[in-house]
This record gives structure tokens, C-alpha cells and sequence, in this order.
């Protein structure tokens, strides 16, 4: 439950890249600069050369083997100043897809180049207004030895900017059926697929996908087709993990924001964080933030270590991470009164992010079901 | 026809004649409009019956029913004044003029003003002529209202400012602003002055604020070197927080009536049936709990008006309902959002619905609800102290 | 939503009469000397004198017609000092059976006993640890012109005291059905018939029945055999709403108990009310107070105007005095400290009373999932 | 057998060893017999069976397995001790000897007593032959501790005490009781001192008092003309609230970890599964949302003991914990309540079920969790002021 040495030095090295590279200004430039891809190529190079693309990629497909304890490490520190970019899409979730169906060539085919920063890639999966993994409609028929994929995909986070897409299918069943999914590696540019940017409140990337009877190869299928649900749930809650990590940087920065505003701001001759109620509140803050903090180790060791209980963990971690953020990002707002309402402050962009974030592949109503359904309740 | 008059001998009579005068006045075209809640509100349906309506209500005095007819109103009695928001209500009209004029600074002319400001200022409100803005708070000052700085020198045969106000509602529309000023640096609240300002006077310069949700109607307004008339001054110089006490009990009444008003807006059930499954449960009961404490909340809101009607002192504080109305309305909109789910995460454009958009701009906005006219903290500090009697 | 001058004038009896003749004291002595019957009988004597026992009661059926509403003023004050007596059971609830149900007979055999205070009687509705109104299993079967019944009953409120019970039982269908349900009218010396006390935590009346076939005539069948549905129903919303009212006397009472100790009592050289979390706290219960009391108002008035949405407003009223006074209870023994965790403090008295008035004919839980469903969520 | 010294030159050798002494020495008869959380528990299982297990762990000095040998303990350094706890919980022992003289009043000594003061206290409490309480509280003085008034005056050769103690949890029971006493009434926090107390000194006498739940450990405690030996002060004469303050960090330490302790006592999964219709969805979804406060909080204590073990500054504040840990504890009293719903208002008696009435006094005596031990309040002064550096 403790950062061993290799982490904390991950841990300092991307605090001092985050608050020199990418202060929060960075988002503010980013909406006007870069709004359709929802990141900076320039920052996700640099995140690249530091290795981050290939942090929680094992050693033996080309990667550094940090586990998610690594990239939740560097996640907490990028969700401190909401940095956005593709990295958790990439390296976390797809990559995670593709080394644990992928087939060697797949694998050769896209892991290094995702280390290496060059490839970006994005989960397509969700469909309507809430996440729902097992409620696939978008259909995927096998045809002359191809697969041609028809439907559309809502909210595919950080779509704008991927170079490649895995797409969450039909084969068989029903939407609502956990059998009959499938994988599929699908690049960006196949014909018949249209990516279409859709403007989020948090200026972070998200697409709409259209497939009009793409056309994949054979051997575009990732994994066993009509049996992708164990990997599908394997990787989502990677993610969810890492976002949570992420989701925990954002809360703690939040907070460290406010505690200095509670200290410095003055009324009634006297700074606001002398009063007891405001005191009170933020003692239930920083609880909250603690448990929070417990929690998603909790979910990053158990995943890593495979545990029986890792999903129950996520879910835990990931609610409790949507809850917090959401609380301590209203009371970021509250607490610094009208300058907290306004554009200019950062304040607003807590509460945007915090509500996108949670909304990310479950919120916290989503997890707090699925921890009670795992928990036999 | 006129309008029935004030002197008319009984209730029923009154109640006739106004029916008939709005079977003839009221524009058919806008039925149903909604209740405009200031003096800036989206109006719907054809401009010249807005107009037409307006001129009526203004020439009979109903669009300040109680006040005096030397000032633009109509002289009602409070069962007269009952009778006409009845009529209103029974035919689906509404009063076309509204403001922070007629809420906030008309009661407090009235109560301290000049007979010459009275005459003045008045008859343009109840008209909706001339719309005004409130110029109260300053950046540094917050909730410790008192602590405003706005600089008034008295330079001879005027008043003399510089400074700056913000969050000044609609400053870069109005024509007036009604404006607290620092008359004296050594005192606090004993060195404050309450002004009247024109706001085509050299000197003032009124900026948008952009909110959290990308637009808004509050301003920064800079004050440098603006001259204002002598007889500008309401009451007597240093005097002027007791009158803004008085006048924010007028706001905080209007707010909560306002937020009670938009408690229709929109529908959490019928929006569940929207976008929720029906075999969803977790979100569902916290819409229950939220229903319950809205429905609460409005039974409030009448039985405070049943209590103002039989001339009773209100039971639940004003301070007390503030914060309750500002619970609920952000509930409702934090509900919403949850609602939506995913495309509840649209900033602009395809493929999220108008509707969509609203509520998600309407879910930031509503956060502010608890910092303006008189923020949650502090109306907690005035329910403890002065409505419970806890010690400072 | 205001009292009338009639209203006023019972609330200020009402108020003296519980502060002179039956202060939290009395519950005390309640607990030695009357702990089996859970009420003091020359008490009710007095409060039948007073007129109380008629309050609800129609004019034609001998009653003082007062409505609901003048109930709901009296049981507030009794509320206020936690006065237990079966006035509710008897007078609204079996008195309101008797009166919507009952034929001519009924009504002249039992009305005018219950209006002088002579005839005691409650309601033996739930058989299982939870308020379930249409899971009744409890078995009546004609025989012989006359109804055998068996099965047993939990949770009779004021069965120790009662002369006369109000028994829900099923004549046809299965537990959850809501058709099939029949009221019968057995007094407490039925042959077959035991009523046991059970020791509740707030020393009211409470008790188990057990019914071994017990025989009853054709005439203890109050209204029609298989469709006490609806009698039911509003017969329990009755007592629902004046519980609610009685509920918010308790929480007014404990609220400005507590207040009273926040200005007197002294910490850290100053009074604790001057504290500011603590006047937050405060400030937040004055408000879920004032909402209570609109909905109880709102609640009675309904029903005593027979509105559409009356059951929808009880179970609002019902379910907002629940939380109200269980919230209000626990900050009552919180803010009181370790005085109020002692005995001899009233605190525990409230605190108890709030849990089983919150459990009686549905608790918070129970009112706010009915109100939901006939809200149409 | 011997029990393993602590000498032994590797971390195996003494784990093998200690095997086979715990082999010959914890009786089967109590396996898996609860954890002791003070020293007035009670005991399952053959009684002779428990004073044997108590002598033999007694001898090797197990009971304060870190003291020095001198003073009764054992002398094994953290490594030894954590091997003693995993080998302990692996066989499903527990440690017979507990309470607060072992947990807070020991450590304390440890750090403030005379040499001769720990030669005489300290042994007789790692061995669990004296039992101590705590006179801290007292009436009128609740949260504001220190403003305790017992009247502690020199008498020469001897101390003099008169006035009351209040919560002195077991001293009905005790042997001996560390008390706060005022020897100096012209100031405050420098006016205190800490006494050790022979309980059975004539003069004092304590009282249960009964609490909500109809039975308490707590005692009124009164001192009349209650003689102390001079050797009884601890640390200098009006410098005992330093003292306190270290002891009570001490206590909350070992409140947080008893809390967690308790958290599996009632599994509130299984008694859902008994308890309530399987299509209720309300409480089920708050008691999906306290499972997730229930583990974070769980995961946190795991997570600070890791901090401690590896020699860090735990990250989560005692008193953060401590709050979190009696909001956890009485959320679960409550929602079981709820869970048993009408079968869970029974005072005594039949219908209602051992389980039942047990879990319904457990829920009134939860409402002190937040009270003793410094109160929720008074936590949550010290989070905002201590912890996060808020201004006074």
C-alpha cells in the first residue's frame, strides 16, 4: 500500500514535468489551439520519450513493466493540472487489449509503435447515453473471409486523435448479452469508418464513430470472436483504474487549491479558513480524500496482482474516485464564492472534468452497483 | 374599457371589470408565456403584442399594483392585488413588467426616498421603461459585503467615484444602477452611502464576466472619475447599509419566489423516462429523495405565502428557505446530469439535443446559486443568530 | 396551510395539558409502573375528557368532527413530551374503520364506547419485520355463518391496552396480493385469542397476537370480504398523517431542547452555540424542520379534503418526519455529549421513539418508494 | 519449552521457534476465541484454560512483547514483534493480556515514569495482573478537557484530592487509575498534573452509569479527602498536559484500530440476506454506498499500517481516522437497525431474537463512538487546524 523507491522516482519525475510543462494554462490553450484533438501532439511526444506510452506494457512486448501501480504513479500527477491527452487510451487500454488477445503479428504490429508514441488509439464502445458494455448493437458479420462492421459509437474518449480504434462489437446475441461480443483492431483511416469530434466541457477529445459497412480483414479480429467479454472487462477495468489514479490527482489538486484559498482570503478581517464551518467541511474533505487515496492503490495492486477481488476493487476505487472529485470540485467552486464561478478561474474546470470523469466507463452509481452485485449483496 | 379602478366598492365587482378588461387586453398570441423574471428575459410570440400588452399594463398602473398611483401604480389594496395576480393566473397571462427596479428599489424609494426621487424614479419602473442594476458587491469583498471600497468623494456640487463593482446583473444593459458607495474610509458599516447612478454617465465603463458556463449577464463596472448629481444620495450620507439591509430582505423573498417559480422547469420524472431503464435502481431512488425535498420545499413556499396573505409573521426564515430553494434547484440540476448520462457531457453542437445543452449550461450555472444574493455560509450565519438566537 | 382560530385554541389546550399533566417524566414513571400497558390509563381518562378520543370523529357519529387536522394539532403537543397512549390507534385509526367500513350496528356499538374514552383498540396489521400492508398471510375462513381465524400478528402498536382489534386477514388469494383482504372486529377477550406484550425500546405499547382459531360471528366483518383494500389504505394513511404530525412535536421539542443547551452550556470558555459548525448544523435542521412541518400540514389537509394526491402527500409527510426526527434525535444526543448518552437524560428517549415511529405503517424508505411510484417514477 | 529470546540471530530461526512454543502452549480450546479489546472482556471457553495461556505468555512476557525485559516485556524489536502478531493471528490465538494500562498508560510510563515508578507499574501490566482507568473527564468539562477542576493540593506527604471524574470507563472495576489533576487554579493547561491512583485508597468511590442502552463500563467517580502518596506524580508537578496529550494520541491510535476490529463483528450482507425481500431496492442501494465507505475505510487502516511498518509519517491524520472510523461504525449500527426493521425495537424479551436485541444496543451504544475518546467535533478541529494548517 506504499510507493516502493522505483515509484516515488517515477512519482517526482512526472510531478516536475507536469508543473513545468503542463500547468493547467496548458487546458486553456488547448481549448483554443487544439480543440478538435482535444490534446497537445507536442506534450504526448514528451510524454513518449519519457517512456510513459509504454509504462504498464510488459517488458516482453517492448515495454517497461511498471504495472498499473506506474501508470496510476503518473496518472495522479497528470490529473493534478487535467492534463488531456491520449495516454490512457493508448497505453493502458488498448495496448492492454492487444497484449492480452492480440496474436504475435498484432502485437507487432501496433505495441512498439505505441511505445514509441507514434501510434495513438482509442476504445469504441459505448452506444448510447450511459456506459453499458455488454449493450453492443453495432454489428460485425463475417463476409468472404472479411468481417464488415456496421453502426455507430457515442463519447469514444480521446477518438479525435487515434491513429487506431478497437471496436467493441456484435457477433451474436442480443445488446444486453455478455456472450457474442467481439474485438476488432480497426486504424483510423479504413474506408467507410467517419470520426466526427464531438466539443466535451472538459476540452478533452471525444468522438462519434459511423461505420458504414467497414470492411476489416480476418485478421483485424483481436482475440475470439463472440467471446471478448473476459478481456473486454479486463481491460475496462485497467482503465477504470488508471482514471482513477488520475481522478485522485485532480481531487488532491482541487483541494490543495482551496486549503490555500481558505488560508489567504480575507473577510471580515479574518481569513475564511478560520471559520469553523468551512474547517469542518474540509476535514470531511480531506477523509473522503484519504479513503479515496486507499481505495485506488487498493484497485491498482489488485489488478496488477491478478487478485480474485480485482474487480470489486475497481469498482470501489472508481466510486469512490467519482464521488470525491465531484464533491471536492463543488466545493472548489462554493468556497472560492463568484471568482470560482467565472471562466478565467480553474475552479470551473475541476467541476467540468470531474463530471466527464465519472461518467468515464461507469460512474459512480454504475460501480457502486456492480461492487454491490460482486459483494453478493 | 379602463381598467377597474382601486375605489370600486366590493371584491366581485373589482374581480368583473378587470375580467373584462383583460378579455380585451390580453393578446391572445401570448398565452402561456412564461413569468418574466427580470427585466431582461427571452420573450416569445410577436414583439408588437408584447408591446401592445405592455402599454396596457403600464397605462393601468398593474405593473406595480400596490403602489400609489402618483407613481406609475395602481393603488390596489392587498386583496385587490390578490385578485389581479388570480386573473392573470386563470388566463394563462403575466405581467410584462419585472426587474430588479420594481423587486428591489421601488419598496425602498418608497420607504426612503425623497418625495422628489419618488416622483422621479418610480413611474419609469412601474412603466418597465427604465430597467436598473444593483451595484453592491466588489472584487475583495464577498460575503463581508460592508467591506466595499468604491471610492465617493463629496466634490462640492457633486458626488465624486472611483472604483469598481462586480457581478453587477445586466450593468451593461441598464440605464440606471442602484449603488452602495464608501463615503467614509475610518468606519465600516457607518461610512457607506446608498446612490442612485445614471449609467450614461462619462466615466462608466460596464464588462460581461464570462461564467463557467461560457456566457452571463453579471458585469464588472469600472467607475473612474464619474460625476454624479448631488440629489443622486437615497437617505443621508453614512446611512446607507441600513437601507441595503432592508433592500437585500427584498431580494432574498424575490430570489426564493424565483427559484420556486423555476422548480417547473424541468421535469426529473419525466426525463427518467427518458433516459433512464427502467430496471435502473440506484439513480432512481436518489431522484425519489429529491422529489421528496422539492415537494416539501414547494408546500413551503405556499404555506409561507398563506401565512404573508393572513397578514402572519412567515415561520420559516427567509435565510432558511434561501438556502433550502438553492439546495433543491442544484440537486435537481446535478439529477439531470446524471440523467443524460453521456450526453450530458456536450459543450456545443452535434450530436447533443438543445435540451441536452440547456440542462448542462443550467447545471454550471446553478452553481452559483448558493454564492449570490447573500452566499449559503452566510445565510446559515443569519438563521443561527438571528432567527435561532445563537450567540456570536 | 395556517391553523384556524379553532385549531389555535386546541393547540394552545393541548400544550398546557402536556406540559402540566404529562411532561417527559412521565414517560419515566411510565417504564415502572405501566410498563405492560405502555400508556397510564388516568391519563387517557383525562384526555378523553377533554375530548380527544372524539376528535376525528365525525359529528354524526357522536364525534366532534375536528377532521385530521385538529388530530394532528393535538398529536403534536403530545409528541412534544413523547406522551404514549392508544389515542391514535383508537380514535383515528379503528375509529376511522369503523366509521368508513362499519354498518349501522357496528358504528353504534363501538363508536360512541371509543368517543367516551370507554374502549381502547388498535391495529394488527404486520405479521413480518417490515410494514408490508398486502403481505398479509393471517387466514380467515367462513364456517358455519361465522369466520375462523389463525395465523398471528407482530408489532400490534398499543395491543397491550387495546379492548377491541382491528384485524387485517385474507380470505382469498396469496401474501402481496392486495385483493382478498378482509377487517374484522374482535374484541381482546375472544376466546383463542392471546395477546403478548412485547418490550419495545421507546416503553410504549406494543404486542403479539396469536389467533388459534379463533372463532368470530358474521357480524364482526367490517365491510366487505376480499376488498378492504381501499378501506385499508386510508385508514392507514390516517394514521400515517397524524403520526407525522405527532413525529414533528417530537422533533421540534428535541431541536429546541438542543438549542437550549447550544446557548447555555459552556466549552472553551464560551457558550458551544457560538461555534459555527455547530450553527450550521443547527441551521440546516430549523430548515429540514420547516419542510416537515409543510408536509404534515399538507398531508392532513389533504386528506381531510379527500384530495386525488392524498396518499402520495402522506407518504411525503410520513417519510420527511421519519428522516426529520431520526436526524434531529441523533444531533439531539451528539450536540448533548456525554450527558446526552446517560438514561437520565431525555435525549435516548427521543431517539428511541424516532426509530419506532419511523418503523410504524412504513418507515422513511418504505413512504419514499410509494410516494415514488405514485409520482410515476 | 522456552519462549524464543529475542536474540535469536535471524528472523526464521525465531519464527520456528516461536512455532513450537505457541504448539505447546495455546490450548486448541481457544481458537479463534475474539480478539481481548480491554481487559474486561468476556471469555469463552474453559476458564483454566485461559489463565494457563495468560501465565505461559505472561512468562515470555508476550503481553508487551516490544517492553524491556526489566519492566515485563519481552524485548523483541519491531521485526520480532510483527512475526509474534502474524504467528498469533496464523493459529487463530490473540493476545490474553489488554486494557488500558497496557495500551496507553505503558507507553507512556515508558517515555515520562522514574525508573522506579516503571519497575513497579509497568511488569504487573504486561503480565495483566492490575488493571487500570483513566480519570480524565469530568463533569461540566465534556470536549474542553483541560478545564478539568479535581482538586489536587500538597499536603505535605501527601496529595489531597477532592471533586469528580466522569466516563472513567471499568473503575468500578480498576485497580489503580492515571488521573489529571488541578494543582495549580490561577491557569489553565499549566495548572495540571498526572497522578497514579491505588483504587482502593479510601475516599474514593465510583458508580456505573447506566447509559441508553441500559447497561455502561462508564463510572461517575467521586474523590473525598483522598490521600496519594507523593511518588504517585508522574513527570513534573503542573506539567501533566503534556503528558495527556501524548496518552491520548495513544488512545485514538487504539480507538481506530478497535473500530476496524469491530467492523466484521455484524456482516450486514448476511443479515440483508435474512433481513430484507430481495426486491427492495432503497436500503439496498445505501447499503451498497456504505460497503464502498465501509472497505475504503478498512483499506486505509491496512494502508497506515504499511506506512507505520515501513517507518513513514502515516499519511492519514489519527483524527481523520478516528471520525471516519465511528461514522463507518455507526452508519453500519443504523442501517442494521434498519435492516431488521420492526424486530429491531425490542428492548428485552421475547419475539425478539438474541441477535436482534444485541444488535439494537449495539446501536444505541454506537451513538458514543463519536462522543468519548475526543469528540467528532473536537477531531475535526484538530484535522483543520494541526493537520491542514487552517488558521485558528
Amino acid at each position: 500500500m506504499i510507493l516502493t523507491e522505483e515509484q516515488q522516482m517515477l512519482r517526482d519525475a512526472a510531478q516536475g514535468w507536469v508543473s513545468e510543462r503542463a500547468p493547467v494554462a496548458a487546458l486553456r490553450s488547448l481549448r483554443r489551439e487544439h480543440a478538435a484533438l482535444g490534446h497537445d501532439p507536442a506534450l504526448y511526444r514528451e510524454m513518449a520519450e519519457m517512456g510513459w506510452t509504454g509504462i504498464a506494457v510488459p517488458e516482453a512486448d517492448g515495454g517497461f513493466g511498471f504495472g498499473l501501480a506506474g501508470a496510476g504513479v503518473v496518472a495522479e500527477q497528470l490529473g493534478r493540472n487535467l492534463v488531456g491527452s491520449p495516454l490512457l487510451t493508448t497505453s493502458v487500454v488498448v495496448a492492454g487489449a492487444i497484449e492480452l488477445a492480440g496474436n504475435a503479428a498484432q502485437k507487432q504490429q501496433w505495441l512498439p509503435a505505441i511505445v514509441a508514441g507514434e501510434a495513438r488509439a482509442a476504445l469504441a464502445i459505448d452506444e448510447g447515453n450511459r456506459h453499458d458494455p455488454a449493450g453492443i448493437a453495432l454489428a460485425a458479420a463475417a463476409q468472404d473471409g472479411a468481417w464488415v462492421l456496421s453502426g455507430s459509437k457515442q463519447a469514444v474518449f480521446e477518438g479525435p486523435a487515434a491513429d487506431l480504434f478497437v471496436i467493441v462489437a456484435r457477433v451474436a446475441g442480443q445488446p444486453g448479452d455478455e456472450t457474442g461480443l467481439a474485438l476488432f483492431l480497426c486504424p483510423a483511416d479504413t474506408p467507410g469508418l467517419t470520426v466526427t469530434a464531438m466539443e466535451q466541457i472538459d476540452s478533452r477529445g471525444c468522438a462519434r464513430l459511423d461505420l458504414a459497412e467497414v470492411r476489416l480483414p480476418a485478421d483485424a479480429l483481436l482475440g475470439e470472436a463472440g467471446n471478448a467479454w473476459p478481456v473486454l472487462t479486463e481491460v475496462l477495468d485497467r482503465g477504470r483504474a488508471v482514471l482513477s489514479a488520475e481522478m485522485l490527482g485532480s481531487a488532491q489538486q482541487a483541494f490543495e487549491t482551496t486549503l490555500e484559498y481558505l488560508r489567504t482570503r480575507i473577510q471580515f478581517d479574518q481569513p475564511i479558513g478560520s471559520f469553523q464551518a468551512l474547517q469542518h467541511r474540509a476535514a470531511y474533505l480531506i477523509g473522503q480524500l484519504e479513503l479515496t487515496r486507499s481505495a485506488v492503490i487498493g484497485a491498482l495492486r489488485a489488478m496488477d496482482q491478478g487478485a480474485a477481488d480485482r474487480a470489486r476493487l475497481v469498482s470501489l476505487a472508481k466510486a469512490m474516485a467519482g464521488k470525491t472529485l465531484r464533491k471536492i470540485a463543488q466545493e472548489t467552486v462554493q468556497l472560492h464564492g463568484g471568482i470560482g464561478m467565472t471562466d478565467e478561474h480553474d475552479a470551473g474546470l475541476y467541476l467540468k472534468r470531474a463530471q466527464v470523469a465519472d461518467m468515464t466507463w461507469g460512474n459512480e452509481a454504475f460501480h457502486r452497483q456492480r461492487y454491490a452485485r460482486l459483494a453478493g449483496l | 374599457m379602463n381598467a377597474p379602478a382601486a375605489n370600486l366598492e366590493t371584491p366581485d365587482a373589482f374581480r368583473a371589470d378587470l375580467r373584462a378588461w383583460l378579455e380585451e387586453h390580453f393578446p391572445a398570441s401570448l398565452r402561456g408565456h412564461p413569468r418574466l423574471l427580470g427585466g431582461h428575459d427571452a420573450l416569445h410570440g410577436p414583439a408588437e403584442d408584447h408591446a401592445r400588452w405592455k402599454a396596457a399594463m403600464a397605462d393601468a398602473g398593474y405593473g406595480a399594483p400596490r403602489w400609489p398611483v402618483a407613481y406609475g401604480g395602481a393603488g390596489l389594496n392587498a386583496q385587490q392585488a390578490d385578485i389581479l395576480a388570480e386573473e392573470l393566473e386563470r388566463i394563462g397571462a403575466f405581467s410584462p413588467i419585472a426587474g430588479l427596479g420594481l423587486m428591489m428599489l421601488g419598496p425602498t424609494l418608497l420607504e426612503y426616498g425623497t418625495e422628489e426621487q419618488k416622483l422621479r424614479h418610480l413611474p419609469p419602473i412601474a412603466r418597465g421603461e427604465l430597467s436598473w442594476c444593483q451595484g453592491f458587491s466588489e472584487p475583495g469583498a464577498g460575503s463581508d459585503l460592508a467591506s466595499l471600497r468604491l471610492r465617493c468623494e463629496d466634490a462640492g456640487d457633486h458626488w465624486l467615484l472611483n472604483g469598481q463593482k462586480i457581478w453587477t446583473s445586466y450593468a451593461h444593459l441598464a440605464d440606471w444602477c442602484f449603488c452602495l458607495v464608501r463615503t467614509d474610509t475610518t468606519v465600516k458599516h457607518l461610512g457607506i452611502s446608498f446612490l442612485l447612478i445614471d449609467m450614461r454617465t462619462p466615466g462608466i465603463e460596464a464588462r460581461p464576466i464570462k461564467l463557467i458556463n461560457g456566457v452571463s449577464h453579471f458585469c464588472e463596472t469600472f467607475f473612474n472619475d464619474v460625476r454624479v448629481p448631488k440629489d443622486g444620495l437615497v437617505g443621508e450620507v453614512n446611512h446607507g447599509w441600513t437601507i441595503a439591509k432592508r433592500l437585500l430582505q427584498h431580494e432574498r423573498s424575490g430570489l426564493s419566489a424565483q427559484r420556486g417559480a423555476k422548480a417547473k422547469t424541468h421535469d426529473l420524472v419525466e426525463l427518467a423516462g427518458r433516459y433512464l431503464p427502467a430496471d435502473e435502481t440506484d439513480l432512481r431512488g436518489r431522484l425519489a429523495d429529491h422529489l421528496l425535498q422539492d415537494h416539501a420545499y414547494r408546500l413551503t413556499l405556499e404555506r409561507r405565502a398563506a401565512e404573508a396573505e393572513a397578514g402572519m409573521t412567515p415561520s420559516t426564515p427567509l435565510s432558511v428557505l434561501k438556502n433550502i430553494g438553492s439546495d433543491v434547484a442544484q440537486a435537481r440540476a446535478e439529477l439531470a446530469m446524471e440523467l443524460t448520462g453521456l450526453n450530458g457531457l456536450g459543450w456545443a453542437g452535434e450530436p447533443y439535443s438543445p435540451l441536452e445543452l440547456e440542462l448542462t449550461s443550467h447545471w454550471l450555472y446553478s452553481k452559483c446559486f448558493s454564492i449570490y444574493g447573500g452566499s449559503y455560509e452566510v445565510q446559515n450565519n443569519i438563521t443561527a443568530r438571528r432567527e435561532l438566537g445563537l450567540p456570536a
